[in-house]
């Protein structure tokens, strides 16, 4: 077995699992809401881009486009209708209404679509690298992560509104006393998150089928990823996407795979013990 | 015997000497009083005497015994008692179940009906009664520093920290809860006291103990600590400068309102 | 029965009750399978019922719940069934957990269950007496892979089983693992997945450094298309690849040339050529619609090519309708006893029971049909390929070699 | 005309009503001083003219027009800012951030630099600081902060809740002269004191307020010797 | 204060304590909120059982079922209030409690013919084991890391069990038909056994969140969900009562997870520990009032009627999920404190009656 291979496999999903994350920690993060409609918005980001490939017959990658600003517009009308009530109960309250909003999709999804598993049928062929096989749509996702960690990097630390997410997660009063829009600037955060678990979710569908029900896998990795990384920090999903990707694709070298799972949680457990802030070390 | 012995003691925050090389002794039944500048490193006085902080340097000998390392429970259960400067309420419990807390498990370890007696007695004695069955998040600045304070009280402690108790009070309040603090101090609680309250702190105090970039900088009577140069420049400022200051501006508002 | 009853010419409504799973990871089998009982109702009710000797006519309907894949209710809702609404006959949930659950339901009730969807031969080894399986059990779904193995190559040696790690998988691998090892095949790999895995690409890097001579094994839809797809993405260079479920659903198709060569085991098929001249050589009865007449049946009532889970649920009410024919009557004793002296032939395939205590209500007449996506000119379409009597072509072997 | 206007403002929280139909008005560049024993309101009051809690009658006026519907945030948009009691700081910011948090309102972003260079003179703490968490800071050095982000947001009315809370004496009075130096530069104040004798010293005019409601007002030096408001918060 | 003379006689304070502690225990078992809560579940569960005739058992069949799963859910939900709502961490996957629960119960049926009330005793005991355990380690996080942990531990035990092979590994565990009838007459009365050992154990978890609510250590738990750090200050110890909160909310649910599991006759590890279930727990503590002792009841009640009414009705059984969803919605919006906060708060009687 050549190890090199498995470790370049973990490493090229690894990209799509950190992004995937990235939309929960930011939304954890920022608004202090663990948005258990995560796994369901990256299906919808799924069924987007199969949609518009299968329906329209445009490009997936123009689906992703499209399926990120329809997702900021989702992500702003669910914070809308579902979230803004309770942004100051109890966290529980938020995350119960983001389950809710889970269900709802879910609901709806499988009277909709049934739970059939769908395809986008597009390929970009492989590159062959030495022993490696690497399909060219999964470097394409890598590529496409780094720049969507980039942008949204610069945009909670360069910009002012990304120091405004932050003021805002930190204390909504005081921000709208100081004149910020608080709740205009909840709906932004939580439809940024909502665009890039709905990326996430149109990369995922150009190379895995998917049902309606797949986005629930990359939700609970994304818990994960995000105490990797450290919550909050888009660098570290990122980071932490990619270790969690070459630990899974290198564990089954040495062991069986169906062993992994459990290394995988034991580990993510003992980081937790060991680590809280993340293996980044991220704010506190 | 002292009943708190703090010898030595230094903290770091990262590149910051919070406190460094601080001594001081505190005989059973006194009120000492700890002033200084903002950010001289007073509270964290008390949060490494309290166990909050392990400092780097030095040793907390409580009751004889060195208290470094040891847990804040472990103090409480040994009669140490505090308030915090930034008030800590147990927001969704009531008023009386916040102090039956500090007399369930403190020094006393009481039962919850004795805590409940000493609870509703305490909140008489810092006027909160009324108020037991509020909730303690309802309560405004001034209510919640009572509440602080009748919390640390409900434990019986030896020893009682209080952490700026006064601010936030008006004269006439203040007045009121310094004859608490006398009180109290009648019944054998030792006390230390982080006051900027000047007159009220000068008041009470037996001893006071000015810090200044976390090093002492000077001990002593209120009166000498009144009349030392070096608190008057760093911290009380020239009171000669104040009454100045005061005079001009009711002079301004006196010509202006004509 | 007093002949007292026969004069009147009554009519009854019998009672079929069900659990589906509307949500869920079950949904899609679970809906083809509702839509299967659904078109026998209708057929058989639009023939005048099931008329007894005693004058009694017989009619059908249908009463179900959605049992969101999981056992939380399954018992509460089979309950339900049987006590409120009624139900005369039950069909088990799909999948075989939630099947054992609710069989205790219906032997504590003393109702009839025929079971679909639910393989694993486990359930049948529990003492059930009214438990009656449609399928062919899980030991036996991969098992012909591994004769049509043989028969196509036999200088193949080496095989790697890779299967989904949850209770109908285990047991497929289970049983084909020691049936290839009997054969003398080389198990190169055995390793499960979890159920949640969507990259394969570890283990297909696991694979290609066992370098089997086929891959065989799989779990459910969802994770076997993703399978396949990867593999063909990689690559991965076994000569043949047999995987559970997933093929032979028509939605497989969808991967395109990634669903090219892959076999799968299947319970029916409707190219299957299964009517009464077979029956004939058999020397059993043929009961019910031809392969043909069921499969136009159902195109004209979905829209759609039916699945073998869509058969696996008319072929439930066609043994309830042959069974209460046989006994002349609903009761579950006489229908019970019925079910276990059955052997017929119907568009399903052949059917009959195991009746040992051991194996009460196991499947022992039907066995599977391999299929195998081929290409035709641009299209897929999906050809059986085993048992060579019911082939209707040929199969390409190695993989990718057309 | 009066820059502020308050008229008859009612609010409370949940059942219990706070505030019984308070009224005050400022004029431009005035300093005015509102006391009231633990308790009084006065916290609600302010946070009411914000509409941070939301009246319930009244109306306040800002500049000759009704801004009693407005948001807090839109109001501090306009040049009405509160620097809040318990100091309310983005305790896991850095200072300098908190600083630029505070010049969130566009009309300040021009005159950033100079508002920055500004209040790191008053407060050369925060100078030195620029970079620790607010959170860590000492609870005196937090009281600076705050009411540095309020200047920073170029106010035209500031409303300082318990300004001197916390502060040592001589920061107090190094405060208190920065207040009127400001006042010259024509911004109009409203502070809420619990130090009534300084705030008395240094304000133009005063209100009492007690249960909810305005017991009594007039200029500073009248009230000083105003024998209720001696025996009541001068403790004489 | 000032009144407690340090010279008070050591008798009188002997006399004082002990009526202290009489007065206290007749005012907390006097409570109206929890006889009317025990009186409650005890005529929600005897209904169905009341009447043992074959008709009678027969048409209560159904309602037997589905009370089985309300009392199911009322100890679960109670159980994991004593974490979330009095020490205010949240468990996502207090699963990991019964499913373990169920694995060791059914093993010991299985492979020792150990009778039901055993094989609870065993499921409890693993499940209070594993949370000392488990607890050591992960008490120390705070807030959504621990709820994370939480998750990491099911999850992991999710995987290990399908990989180990005394549980059956993937195939999971499954009891013969024979074993009801041989132990217990029929499978009607071993389930009539099952029933009458869950409304004991919903009793139970009702009786035993009173008592811890209504205790000192109780009232340490809710000084930590207010404020750790500050209850530290104030003599709680944190990390041991927090441990002893999390063993008291596993024990039952690792007995519930037995009688599930025999009832159902089988166990696989994605129906023992299904992440999704968990969350729903916590949905009912919300929905009835989180820190409650009548909230978890009410919500497990409320909750589960509808999940029934939405699963069998016609109209919505294709949708009912999204149906679910809706009305979760809206009560989370417009009801955010459960129904007991809401009740508290709206009718001022209520207060004195609920609990
Ligand atoms: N956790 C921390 N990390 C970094 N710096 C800290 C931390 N805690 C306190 N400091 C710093 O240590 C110094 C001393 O703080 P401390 O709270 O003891 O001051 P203080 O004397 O109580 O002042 P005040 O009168 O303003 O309350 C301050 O400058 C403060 O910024
Ligand atoms: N969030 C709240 N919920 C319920 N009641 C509150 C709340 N905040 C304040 N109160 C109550 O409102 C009353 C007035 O409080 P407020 O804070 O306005 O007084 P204040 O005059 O500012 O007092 P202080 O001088 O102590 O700051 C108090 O009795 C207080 O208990
Ligand atoms: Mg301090
Ligand atoms: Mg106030």
């Amino acid at each position: 077995m050549d190890f090199f291979a498995f470790l370049i496999d973990g490493l090229l999903i690894g990209f799509v699992y950190g992004i995937a994350a990235m939309g929960l920690t930011l939304i954890w993060g920022v608004m202090n809401v663990i948005n258990l409609s995560h796994g369901a918005i990256i299906t919808l980001g799924m069924f987007g881009v199969y949609l518009a490939f299968a329906e329209l017959g445009l490009h997936p990658y123009l689906g992703i486009v499209l399926v990120g600003m329809a997702g900021l517009l989702t992500g702003m009308v669910i914070y809308a209708v579902a979230i803004h009530r309770v942004i100051n109960a109890p966290h529980l309250s938020t995350l119960l209404a983001t389950f809710a909003v889970n269900m709802i999709i879910i609901g709806i999804g499988t009277a909709y679509f049934t739970t059939n598993a769908r395809n986008v049928d597009f390929s970009l062929g492989s590159v062959k690298a030495g022993p490696v096989n690497i399909q060219v749509t999964r470097l394409v996702a890598a590529a496409f992560s780094v720049a969507v960690t980039g942008s949204l990097y610069f945009f909670l630390y360069r910009t002012k509104y990304g120091k405004y997410i932050r003021a805002v997660s930190n204390n909504r009063e005081a921000a709208e006393l100081m004149g910020i829009p608080s709740a205009f600037i909840l709906a932004l955060s939580f439809g940024l998150g909502t665009m890039l678990a709905g990326i996430a979710g149109g990369m995922i569908a150009t190379f895995f089928p998917f049902t309606i029900l797949s986005g629930g896998t990359y939700e609970v990795k994304s818990f994960v990823i995000g105490v990797l990384g450290g919550i909050g920090n888009p660098l570290g999903a990122l980071i932490g996407g990619i270790l969690l990707g070459i630990f899974e694709g290198v564990m089954p070298y040495f062991t069986e795979t169906s062993w992994v799972p459990v290394f995988e949680f034991g580990l993510f457990v003992a980081i937790l013990l060991f680590r809280p802030q993340g293996l980044l070390g991220a704010k506190k | 015997m002292m009943i708190l012995q703090v010898k030595g003691v230094s903290k770091r925050f990262g590149g910051l000497q919070a406190l460094s090389n601080v001594t001081v002794d505190v005989p059973p039944g006194q009120i000492l009083g700890l002033i200084g500048p903002n950010g001289a490193g007073k509270t964290t006085l008390f949060n490494v005497i309290n166990g909050v902080y392990k400092p780097e340097e030095g040793e907390v000998i409580f009751k004889g015994k060195n208290v470094v390392g040891k847990k804040p429970y472990r103090l409480a259960h040994m009669g140490l008692s505090r308030t915090h400067q930034i008030v800590r309420p147990l927001k969704d419990l009531t008023v009386r179940e916040n102090v039956m807390v500090g007399a369930c498990f403190g020094s006393q370890n009481l039962s919850l009906g004795k805590a409940a007696r000493i609870a509703d007695e305490v909140l008489e004695f810092v006027r909160l009664r009324e108020r037991a069955n509020q909730l303690a998040g309802s309560l405004n600045v001034g209510q919640k520093k009572r509440l602080e304070m009748a919390r640390s009280l409900a434990a019986r402690p030896n020893l009682l920290l209080l952490d700026e108790v006064l601010a936030g009070l008006n004269p006439t309040e203040i007045a009121q809860m310094v004859e608490i603090v006398k009180e109290i101090r009648t019944r054998n609680t030792t006390i230390i006291m982080i006051e900027h309250v000047m007159h009220a702190v000068m008041k009470v105090s037996d001893q006071m103990l000015v810090l200044d970039f976390g090093k002492p900088i000077a001990y002593g009577t209120p009166s000498e600590i009144a009349n030392n140069p070096k608190v008057i420049e760093a911290y009380l400022g020239d009171s000669s400068l104040a009454d100045q200051f005061n005079a001009e501006l009711a002079a301004k508002s006196a010509a202006t309102a004509e | 029965t007093f002949p007292a009853k026969t004069h009147a010419q009554s009519e009854r409504t019998i009672t079929i009750g069900f659990t589906a799973s509307q949500t869920g990871k079950y949904n899609v089998e679970s809906t083809r399978q509702i839509n299967g009982i659904n078109l026998w109702i209708e057929q058989i009710n639009g023939a005048g019922g099931i008329t007894l000797s005693n004058g009694t006519v017989l009619k059908f309907e249908t009463k179900f719940y959605d049992d969101e894949s999981s056992t939380d209710r399954v018992q509460e809702l089979y309950t339900r069934l049987v006590t409120q609404d009624g139900a005369d006959f039950l069909i088990s949930p799909y999948s075989s957990g939630l099947t054992d659950a609710s069989a205790l339901i219906a032997e504590q009730y003393g109702v009839v269950m025929l079971t679909a969807g639910a393989a694993s031969d486990s359930t049948y080894q529990k003492g059930f007496t009214l438990v009656y399986q449609t399928y062919t059990p899980a030991s036996r779904y991969l098992t012909g892979a591994v004769d049509l193995l043989a028969a196509t190559d036999p200088d193949a040696s080496r095989i790697a089983i890779v299967h989904e790690n949850d209770k109908f998988s285990t047991d497929v691998a289970n049983a084909l693992n020691s049936y290839a090892e009997d054969l003398g095949y080389e198990i190169v790999l055995f390793e499960g997945y979890d159920s949640g895995t969507t990259d394969f690409a570890p283990f297909i890097n696991k694979i290609e450094a066992a370098d089997p001579d086929a891959i065989l094994g799989g779990g459910h839809f969802q994770d076997g298309s993703t399978f396949a797809r990867q593999l063909y993405e990689k690559d991965a260079g076994a000569n043949m690849i047999a995987l559970l479920v997933a093929p032979p659903e028509p939605t497989f198709a969808e991967l395109g040339d990634a669903a090219l060569g892959v076999v799968g085991p299947s319970q029916w098929e409707p190219l299957a050529q299964i009517d009464a001249s077979k029956a004939e050589e058999l020397g059993i009865e043929f009961y019910g619609p031809s392969s043909q007449e069921f499969t136009a049946a159902y195109m004209e009532m979905y829209d759609e090519e039916p699945s073998y889970h869509a058969a696996g649920g008319y072929m439930a009410g066609l043994l309830i309708q042959k069974a209460i024919e046989d006994a002349d009557s609903t009761d579950t004793d006489d229908v019970a006893e019925a079910l276990d002296n059955l052997d017929i032939l119907t568009f399903f395939g052949r059917n009959s029971f195991d009746t040992s205590d051991d194996n009460h209500g196991l499947q022992v007449g039907h066995s599977m049909m391999y299929v195998q996506w081929q290409a035709d000119g641009d299209e897929l379409v999906k050809q059986i390929v085993f048992p060579f009597e019911a082939a209707s072509a040929e199969t390409v072997y190695p993989i990718g070699s057309e | 005309m009066a820059i502020l206007e308050v008229r008859d403002l009612a609010s409370g929280y949940g059942e219990v009503q706070i505030l019984w139909g308070a009224t005050l008005s400022m004029e431009k560049g005035q300093l005015t001083s509102l006391v009231g024993a633990n308790g009084a309101g006065k916290t609600t009051l302010l946070k009411t003219v914000m509409g941070v809690v939301k009246p319930r009658e009244g109306s306040v006026w800002f500049d000759g027009r009704n801004v009693s519907s407005l948001s807090a945030h839109k109001k501090a948009e306009i040049g009405l800012v509160l620097v809040p009691e318990g100091r309310q700081l983005f305790t896991d910011m850095t200072i300098e951030e908190n600083l630029e948090m505070g010049a969130a309102p566009k009309r300040a972003k021009s005159k950033f630099n100079a508002n920055l260079e500004r209040v790191y003179v008053m407060f050369p703490r925060l100078k030195e600081r620029r970079l620790q968490r607010a959170g860590t800071l000492s609870g005196g050095e937090q009281q600076m902060l705050a009411v540095a982000r309020g200047l920073m947001s170029d106010p035209i009315v500031l409303m300082v809740d318990e300004m001197s809370l916390g502060l040592a004496p001589v920061l107090v009075l190094e405060l208190f002269k920065i207040l009127r130096q400001l006042k010259d530069e024509g911004l109009t104040l409203l502070l809420v004191e619990q130090n009534v004798q300084m705030a008395l010293a240094v304000s133009d005019y005063a209100y009492v307020l007690s249960h909810g409601k305005v017991d009594l007002h007039g200029h500073s030096k009248d009230l000083v010797h105003d024998d209720h408001v001696r025996s009541a918060y001068l403790g004489m | 204060m000032t009144t407690q003379g340090t010279d008070a006689k050591p008798q009188n304070e002997l006399l004082n304590t002990l009526l202290d502690n009489f007065k206290i225990w007749t005012k907390k078992l006097s409570h109206p909120g929890l006889w009317i809560t025990i009186v409650g579940v005890f005529i929600l569960g005897y209904l169905p059982i009341a009447d043992q005739s074959p008709e009678a058992a027969f048409a209560n069949a159904t309602a037997r079922e589905s009370t089985f799963t309300i009392l199911m859910s009322i100890v679960l939900v109670s159980s994991l209030n004593i974490l979330l709502g009095y020490t205010g961490y949240v468990s996502f996957g207090h699963i990991v409690f019964y499913g373990l629960g169920g694995y060791v119960g059914l093993y010991t049926i299985i492979e020792h013919q150990w009778p039901l009330w055993k094989a609870m005793a065993a499921g409890g005991a693993a499940a209070g084991v594993l949370a000392l355990v488990l607890g050591s380690a992960i008490l120390r996080l705070r807030g959504a890391y621990f709820a994370l942990a939480t998750i990491g531990i099911n999850e992991a035990m999710r995987a290990f069990v399908s990989n180990y092979d005394p549980f059956g590994g993937a195939v999971g565990l499954s009891i013969h038909f024979r074993v009801y009838r041989e132990t217990y007459g029929s499978y009607q009365d071993a389930f009539l056994v099952m029933y009458k050992a869950m409304l004991g154990l919903a009793i139970a978890a009702v009786v035993l969140s009173y008592l811890v609510k209504s205790s000192k250590f109780g009232l340490g738990l809710m000084a930590i969900r207010e404020d750790e750090d500050a209850s530290d200050i104030m003599g709680v110890i944190p990390y041991r009562s927090k441990i002893i909160a999390y063993m008291l909310s596993a024990i039952l649910p690792g007995m519930v997870g037995v009688v599930f599991f025999f009832k159902a006759s089988t166990i696989e590890p994605a129906a023992a520990f299904k992440l999704h279930t968990s969350i729903e727990w916590l949905v009912m503590i919300m929905l009835g009032g989180f820190g409650t002792i009548m909230g978890p009841v009410l919500g497990a009640y409320g909750y589960q009627n509808l999940r029934t009414i939405l699963l069998t009705s016609e109209f919505f059984k294709n949708i009912q999920l999204a149906v679910a969803g809706l009305m979760l919605l809206g009560i989370i919006l417009f009801i955010p404190a459960g129904l007991i906060g809401w009740l508290r708060r709206h009718i001022s009687f209520t207060r004195r009656v609920l609990t």
